[in-house]
């Protein structure tokens, strides 16, 4: 297990302020019962992974935190989330503040049928972060250097966004989701398109990231997660079998079926 | 043999072809359906268009071409006893003809008589008209032998007629079926030929629609290269009165609809854009349920209805505010009938054309688009604003367009809100006309056929016409300028 | 498909006698009830004239006699037997709302100089002046000038201008002084009859149910109504005199209230044993019991003629226009 | 918003202010306010549209519902073989009957009554005793008790349509006759019940005003409609796919689809027009046959359900005619079996839309004789139904609406209640077709 | 680089019938010319894997192998490509009966809006496959195990498709395209959303179906490719650089670009 070492040294063991805390969230889809009492607490500055096998729920309670379930009619949702020690599932709790605050990279890329201009500074200019055009174009050429898109795309930037190829769309999403600066990023297969110099790429927005933000990513890499994350949970069937320190959960799992999990691996 | 029993024989042919094809394509397979090129079914339906379509085709044609053919034999006969006879008393007498021979063939049909009695009958000698009578059968005059001899000859050829035609029809679908069940193989292309039949047939339903357009321009060209003959073109197009008599200018005409149409979408389309995005975004399922199909009504009331309300209720209503000593102390208006009276009804009319359809496209928007918005912090109108509109804007700029066409081809509520004056005002709370009222009235007019003043309908219908083309080719333009399609 | 049953169009005015009889004579013959299409009289007149045979109508109703020109249309499309059927006498009336300006007495020259696109002033030609009835006849109430007239597209129209607006003209003295100024007679008496577009006069080309309704919206609209229509309608309507005389069938069938015309169908000899029933019809439409009075023509609103004998003895002996 | 997401060049977590998620931010409260702002537009704009449908609905009933109930007389009437014979042997056979009848009233109601002025109350029924008659001559000498409706001026004095000084300016009614229809109101002979006859009921002339109906035409109307729903919606949805499925995306489909939404415009006149001179004079179908309505309402109705079944496929994703054809669907498969289910509901919404319009439409008909004094009876089949003279709902209205007895009013009112009846009877089907048909994908 | 060898003893180097050829290939997008001048070989009973950077052109050339690009308008494509060694342009092909032939499992899941047994017995029925619903029954039982999917979905056939996770849509997308059994199947990246396990089942199926099939995969993983493939084509900005037994190309590539692309790898 040698890729391991490498980020192992980079973990720093000492305990970060708790950014987002679930407290037993159940998720239904009508009848089928998708997350079972779920706890976790997630960080702030540290990027965690959800890994697990596929249709465990992991977008399903990665959705649960910026409450795009809501948008789902048969959804349900039970328990609690704070973040920040504020229940989001709250009624005061405007969910368009708490989407800006938390931001989203879907699991399938979703460009609007815009340019590609115009999927970037989407965000930024609802939100009012720029004053002029110079600096909402500061802003788009940055965020699409950060999702490692802008070389690709800085001769046609009003071309379609929907014309891009898979993997560009999905940098596209990663650019537009980090444009508007959120404080939470929860990323749903950011790199599920991308070949391995991109995905290096954004392996490294999302270390930048974790200086000032807290990062949620969804993987199926166990070797991206153990890249990247300092925190790992295992899903399983709607449950969260186990949370822990990144190199605990690879290294030394407590729960057979996370060590099934991580030993049926292949790559 | 009457259509109808052609019709049962070529469809018991068709569907026996039906059958039999797939048979044979499935044992051509040794009965495995994959070593097929195509469905089963799509053999089965190759054998039966190939029974029905050539079939049904031919009877079409046929049954046209053979009242024609018979008449012209029949009427050699009443042509040689009265040579001097006028096209409209050819066409009397032909009728007289007619009646009699079916009355004659009922008489034969009911037993009352035999094909040799009706084929040795005389006029001189038999009272032919009291003997049908007595039958049940009214003939309005006394037959002559001439007549009764076309009568004869008509029974004859068309019965004779009708055998053959059914011989051909019958002959046409077994045919078409041997033809298609000998090719039927397991290489044979069914599904292809299938479909491209019934890509034939769509093509053929689009034809129906530019067959309109032709027959509409060739119904309306004739008359108005003929009214601007009769009339100088300069004063029709930029002629600024119009009185319907003397005086046939068509600017007042035009700016009345163009005011009119424009009011009317002022309230149609951001009422019903609204209500769209209401009922598809925000609505709960039982609004939605309820509110769609009642909005919905409003296009179906009758327009007097409209037109009334509008003289009624909302003219009296807009002068109490903007007539003199009104609400507002502002004396624009002078009478209940006024452009505004007309607009403000005809546009919520108007309402559902655009919210409907609009509803439906919005509702086509995938839901992705509306989640990549959310996700980024976006409230649910700027989601709508931003993504969802520009996303459906082909099909509601096509709602907004199906909802001025009706505004221009509206006329109770114009007729009965706006006035019949025409006249070039700014002034939206004063009477003026449209264009479509103006041919509904010229056309159903007292001026006889002949005369500018009917013409001149013919005319406007025709400017009409090509200024809206004109206006969709610009929207048509907009859109695909705009347009931007999702994934 | 062979027609078995008359079709009729024509003169919106004739209509509903026309409809009457249709329906009798489907309840008491035995043969079908015709088909009363409406449309204005020219229109009837003109597919009347569009040739012979089972496509086209067999009778066509007219407010108003038939034209020399619509006679020669007629025979170059071969309908060159036309038989001639006075039904009876229609008057035309001048009403207001019921709760309006006291609107009770007319002159034919009030209209003229109400409504006239041009009147003479002090020897000149100006565009017409008047905005209230009192600025046109002081005994007239001060009321705005609003009238509703029918559209040219009507039969009416026509005895509107000819017994109204040209006998005011004349009254008035107007026409002597459009001749004065140097019109000859015919151009002086179009400018009598011409009608100001300014709005104060509404051509209207609907019914008289329009007319109705714009006179309810507008207190001070006065309008010109067939007399059935006014009896039918006096609870909204009331109606003025006309040159001191009061509307009533009375007075139209004694001639001394000026502003009647006959009304009229026409039917096409040559299908007269083709369709069925043409000459029936006829025969029935001018039976004493129906058109004559007491009848129900008389009851809905019509003057019967006094000449109805003739009438009958034209239809029973097919006499064409051309043979009288 | 936070510190951080204004400024993006700041860093570091001290920079960042964290905003609590329970009180609303300037800028988020800002938008918000625009939010409920665009909501309630919605909401007013659905309320305008409603409003404005209860207005209209509420005027219609008010002015429509006195239609459905009559008021009738109940005579006992003896008809002798001799008067039978007498009444049938005259040229005005019912007027007959209706003296039998008014002489029988008028004796039963007392020596000192006007048989004129009973004449006058209660119209002229002639036709249906004519009719009762000729259908049971065995009744002939017997005591039959009728209930027939009145005048329509007293049908109009009795439901307030018209006062007492009205009728005593016209001809039609003395104010003696009303005061005696007012004991026969008292005496039970005149009382009121559902109008069953207006909705069976046939045109009828000014003579007899009460006994219109709106029957036949309904009749007529259903007819055309079927003409117009069987053709229109195939043709219309098949040209649509031609259009935006098959046809080569070139200047000539441009052309197409430009003239398309122009015949949209076109008014329905010229619809009519076109059908008097193609299909009644060039290929001679019959004048006022609801199947030449039918027609001509087909052409005009086509347009708008070919723009909103255009709309709805072009809206359908193309990821899901990828799909098909990528499992080997041909083209047309993948339309007929993927896209057009989901492009349903706006096919369903044009085909509501565009036969609303085509069954309140009276334009076209005029020009093919389908208004005016139409049609008496019923069609004793489908091919009698689709030939036969016949008018339609609208033509009915519009031809009432321009009567001149005010009972005609009414009736053209009560005709709008039928025919909006009608409407949602028709798009029931499609409405809830659509309901079932909607879906986010 | 131990990884590569034990697939590397499987490899026949026998010369296998090739399948489908491509000469000359440019396909143009409008104005951007996305694939330049392709020359490649197919083998029948091999699996060829599509590799190289996102916006390459992979997926664009994989659409021209079974006419897809012929969906959108503003593709162009030029050059011909034999399958069997017929030209599939040519105007007498029925890119029907083609498409019967190529399957293709899209980049991004596209289930139909329907049920689950629905989208996959769509292929069957309309190529007749089944004379009865039980072998229809059977077909679609049979593709879901091999897409890996007939565990998580054997209990709701009748759930609609669109209401999977986005591995499961995966899956039941590759499940549809086997269900029709093409003589050459596309995958475009079949296994960018699905975990390990799932993802070893996908190649175990990969290597099945390569017995009677030719199968074309796109992916961005190389271990993934090393694994499945035989053959390995590497694509450069619409360039095809090098194309190659797999084993060559990981280990011995001849162009430079290949090498870099191959060792700038993380995973
Ligand atoms: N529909 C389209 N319209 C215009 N350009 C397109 C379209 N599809 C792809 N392109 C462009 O063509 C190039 C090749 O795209 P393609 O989808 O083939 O890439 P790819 O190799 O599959 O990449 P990825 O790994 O990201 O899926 C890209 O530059 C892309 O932007
Ligand atoms: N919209 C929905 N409606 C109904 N069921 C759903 C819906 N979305 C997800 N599910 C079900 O909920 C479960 C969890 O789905 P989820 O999308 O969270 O899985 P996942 O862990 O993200 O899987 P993957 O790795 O494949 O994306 C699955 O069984 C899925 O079928
Ligand atoms: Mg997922
Ligand atoms: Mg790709
Ligand atoms: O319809 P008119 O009688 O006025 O011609």
């Amino acid at each position: 297990m040698d890729m391991y070492d490498a980020p192992h040294t980079e973990r720093d063991v000492e305990q970060k302020e708790v950014k987002i805390s679930a407290r037993g969230v159940q998720v239904y889809y009508g009848e089928t019962h998708a997350i079972k009492d779920v706890d976790v607490d997630i960080e702030d500055n540290t990027v965690t992974a959800f890994i697990g096998p596929s249709g465990c729920g992991k977008s399903t309670f990665l959705r649960c935190l910026n409450r795009m379930n809501d948008t789902i009619d048969i959804a349900r949702i039970e328990g609690e989330i704070l973040i920040d020690g504020e229940n989001i599932y709250d009624k005061r709790v405007d969910p368009v503040q708490l989407r800006a605050k938390v931001g989203m990279v879907f699991q399938k890329a979703n460009p609007f049928p815009k340019s590609i201009y115009d999927n970037v500074a989407y965000g930024p200019k609802i939100h009012g972060m720029a004053k002029n055009k110079a600096e909402l174009d500061e802003i788009v050429e940055k965020a699409l250097r950060r999702g490692a898109l802008w070389d690709e795309v800085k001769d046609r930037l009003d071309a379609s966004g929907t014309g891009l190829s898979g993997g560009q769309q999905q940098r596209l999403c990663i650019a537009r989701a980090v444009a508007t600066e959120p404080e939470v990023l929860l990323m749903d297969e950011p790199c599920s398109a991308l070949d391995p110099i991109a995905t290096a790429q954004v392996e490294e927005l999302i270390d930048e990231l974790k200086a000032n933000y807290s990062v949620v990513i969804v993987t199926h890499s166990m070797q991206q997660a153990a890249r990247v994350s300092q925190k790992t949970a295992f899903f399983h069937l709607g449950n969260l079998v186990e949370f822990d320190e990144t190199g605990t959960i690879f290294t030394n799992p407590r729960d057979k079926r996370t060590e099934s999990y991580i030993t049926g691996r292949i790559g | 043999m009457s259509p109808f029993w052609i019709l049962i024989v070529i469809g018991v042919v068709a569907v026996l072809g039906y059958v039999g094809a797939r048979r044979r394509a499935m044992s051509s397979a040794s009965g495995n359906i994959r070593n097929l090129h195509s469905l089963p079914n799509f053999y089965g339906m190759n054998a039966l268009l190939a029974g029905l379509v050539p079939a049904l085709l031919l009877l079409a044609v046929w049954s046209a071409v053979q009242p024609i053919v018979i008449k012209q034999s029949v009427q050699s006969i009443i042509l040689d006893a009265n040579p001097d006879f006028g096209s409209g008393q050819l066409s009397l007498v032909m009728t007289q003809v007619q009646r009699l021979a079916e009355g004659l063939s009922n008489a034969i049909g009911a037993g009352d008589l035999t094909r040799e009695q009706v084929f040795d009958m005389r006029a001189d000698l038999t009272d032919v008209r009291g003997r049908l009578a007595d039958l049940g059968v009214a003939l309005s005059g006394d037959v002559t032998q001439t007549e009764l001899q076309a009568a004869q000859r008509y029974m004859g050829i068309s019965a004779w007629g009708d055998t053959l035609r059914a011989f051909a029809v019958i002959a046409a679908s077994l045919l078409g079926t041997a033809i298609a069940f000998v090719k039927t193989d397991k290489d044979y292309r069914a599904r292809n030929a299938v479909e491209f039949m019934t890509r034939m047939m769509l093509l053929t339903a689009a034809c129906i629609a530019i067959l309109t357009t032709v027959g509409i321009v060739l119904s309306l060209v004739f008359n108005t290269v003929e009214f601007l003959r009769l009339y100088p073109a300069w004063d029709f197009f930029f002629g600024t009165r119009w009185n319907g008599t003397s005086q046939l200018g068509l600017l007042p005409l035009l700016w009345g609809t163009l005011y009119i149409s424009i009011i009317a979408l002022i309230v149609a389309v951001p009422i019903g854009l609204f209500a769209a995005i209401y009922l598809s975004e925000y609505a709960s399922k039982p609004v939605r349920a309820f509110a769609k199909p009642a909005l919905e009504v409003l296009a179906g009331i009758p327009t007097i209805v409209y037109g009334l309300f509008a003289l009624l209720t909302v003219g009296p209503f807009l002068l109490d505010v903007f007539g003199d000593g009104g609400a507002l102390g502002v004396d624009w208006m002078s009478g209940a009938t006024a452009v505004m009276t007309a607009g403000l009804v005809m546009g919520i009319m108007l309402v559902p054309f655009v919210s409907s359809l609009s509803d439906d496209i919005i509702n086509a928007v995938p839901q992705a688009m509306r989640d990549g918005s959310y996700g980024l912090g976006a409230t649910q109108s700027e989601t709508i604003r931003q993504v969802i509109l520009p996303a459906a804007l082909p099909g509601i700029v096509g709602a907004i367009l199906l909802a001025a066409s009706r505004a221009i081809g509206e006329t109770m509520i114009v007729v009965l809100g706006a006035g019949a004056a025409a006249r070039l005002s700014m002034n939206p709370f004063e009477a003026m006309t449209t264009v479509t009222t103006r041919i509904v009235s010229q056309l159903t007019g007292d001026a006889d056929f002949t005369s500018p003043e009917a013409l001149v309908a013919f005319a406007l219908g025709m400017t009409l016409f090509v200024i809206t083309l004109g206006l969709n080719v610009f929207a048509l333009y907009i859109v695909r300028k705009y347009r931007e399609q999702y994934e | 498909q062979d027609r078995d049953n008359v079709q009729i169009a024509g003169s919106s005015t004739v209509l509903p006698y026309a409809s009457i009889v249709a329906e009798l004579f489907g309840e008491n013959t035995d043969f079908p009830t015709p088909v009363v299409e409406s449309g204005g009289s020219s229109t009837g007149l003109a597919r009347f004239c569009e040739g012979v045979g089972e496509g086209t109508i067999d009778i066509a109703n007219a407010s108003r006699p038939i034209r020399d020109s619509e006679v020669e249309t007629c025979a170059n499309n071969g309908v060159d037997e036309i038989i001639e059927v006075r039904i009876g006498y229609d008057g035309i009336v001048f009403a207001s709302q019921i709760d309006g300006p006291e609107f009770t007495a007319f002159e034919p020259s009030d209209w003229f100089q109400a409504i006239a696109a041009e009147l003479p002033v002090d020897g000149e030609i100006v565009e017409n002046p008047n905005t209230t009835w009192a600025d046109v006849n002081g005994d007239l109430p001060d009321a705005e000038i609003l009238t509703f007239i029918p559209g040219t597209r009507h039969g009416t129209r026509e005895v509107f201008e000819e017994n109204v607006l040209l006998q005011g003209c004349e009254d008035s003295g107007a026409m002597e002084a459009f001749v004065e100024s140097g019109m000859d007679e015919d151009a002086a008496e179009e400018a009598c009859m011409t009608v100001r577009t300014d709005g104060v006069s509404v051509d209207i080309d609907g019914d008289y149910t329009e007319t109705l309704a714009r006179i309810q919206s507008n207190p001070n609209g006065v309008g010109v109504f067939g007399l059935a229509f006014y009896e039918n309608n006096t609870d909204s309507l009331k109606v003025a005199t006309m040159g001191g005389v009061a509307p009533s069938t009375e007075t139209i069938a004694s001639g001394e209230y000026p502003v009647s015309r006959p009304l009229f169908f026409y039917i096409k000899k040559a299908h007269i044993g083709v369709i069925p029933g043409v000459k029936e019809y006829a025969q029935f439409f001018m039976a004493d019991e129906i058109a004559g009075p007491g009848g129900p023509l008389a009851n809905y609103g019509l003057v019967p003629d006094p000449e109805l004998a003739d009438t009958q003895s034209l239809i029973e002996n097919e006499t064409t226009m051309s043979e009288m | 918003m936070t510190d951080a997401t204004n400024n993006p060049g700041a860093s570091g977590p001290t920079a960042r202010k964290h905003t609590s998620l329970l009180t609303i931010d300037v800028n988020t409260r800002k938008r918000n306010r625009a939010e409920a702002r665009f909501r309630s537009y919605g909401i007013a704009a659905i309320a305008i549209g409603l409003s404005f449908l209860v207005m209209l609905v509420w005027s219609i009933l008010s002015s429509g519902l006195p239609a459905f109930t009559r008021t009738v007389v109940e005579i006992e009437l003896t008809v002798t073989q001799e008067e039978y014979a007498a009444a049938e042997d005259q040229l005005f056979k019912t007027r007959a009957y209706q003296d039998l009848l008014v002489g029988s009233l008028a004796a039963e109601l007392g020596e000192d009554v006007d048989p004129e002025s009973v004449e006058r109350i209660i119209g002229s029924p002639g036709a249906m005793l004519r009719n009762y008659y000729t259908a049971n001559e065995d009744q002939l000498g017997e005591a039959v008790t009728f209930k027939l409706p009145t005048s329509s001026r007293t049908d109009g004095y009795f439901k307030g349509r018209i006062t007492r000084e009205g009728q005593e300016r016209s001809t039609f009614l003395t104010p003696e006759d009303l005061d005696l229809a007012d004991e026969m109101k008292e005496n039970g002979i005149i009382t009121s019940e559902f109008n069953w006859q207006f909705l069976t009921g046939t045109e009828a002339s000014d003579d007899n005003p009460v006994a219109a109906g709106i029957g036949a035409s309904v009749v007529g109307s259903f007819y055309m409609m079927a003409v117009v729903l069987i053709l229109s919606l195939p043709i219309g949805v098949a040209a649509s796919i031609y259009l935006e499925e098959f046809a080569p995306k070139n200047r000539f489909t441009d052309i197409i689809e430009v003239n398309i939404s122009n015949l949209a415009a076109v008014p329905s006149i010229v619809f009519g027009i076109l059908g008097l001179a193609f299909f009644i004079q060039f290929a001679g179908l019959p004048r006022s046959a609801p199947l030449v309505g039918g027609l001509v309402l087909t052409l005009m109705t086509l347009p708008t359900i070919i723009i909103s079944t255009r709309a709805a496929l072009r809206a359908v994703p193309p990821s899901i005619r990828a799909a098909a054809l990528g499992v080997g669907a041909s083209k047309m498969q993948s339309v007929f079996h993927h896209v057009l289910p989901l492009a349903m509901p706006g096919i369903l919404t044009g085909t509501i839309i565009g036969l609303a319009q085509a069954l309140g439409e009276t334009a076209p008909l005029l020009l093919i004789g389908m208004v005016g004094f139409v049609a008496l009876k019923y069609p004793d089949g489908v091919a009698e139904g689709l030939l036969d003279s016949n008018s339609a709902m609208p033509a009915q209205i519009y031809t009432w609406a321009s009567r001149a007895d005010q009972i005609f009013y009414e009736k053209a009112w009560g005709g709008i209640i039928v025919l909006l009846v009608f409407l949602l009877t028709m798009n029931i089907v499609a409405i809830v077709l659509r309901r079932r048909f909607e879906r986010r994908w």
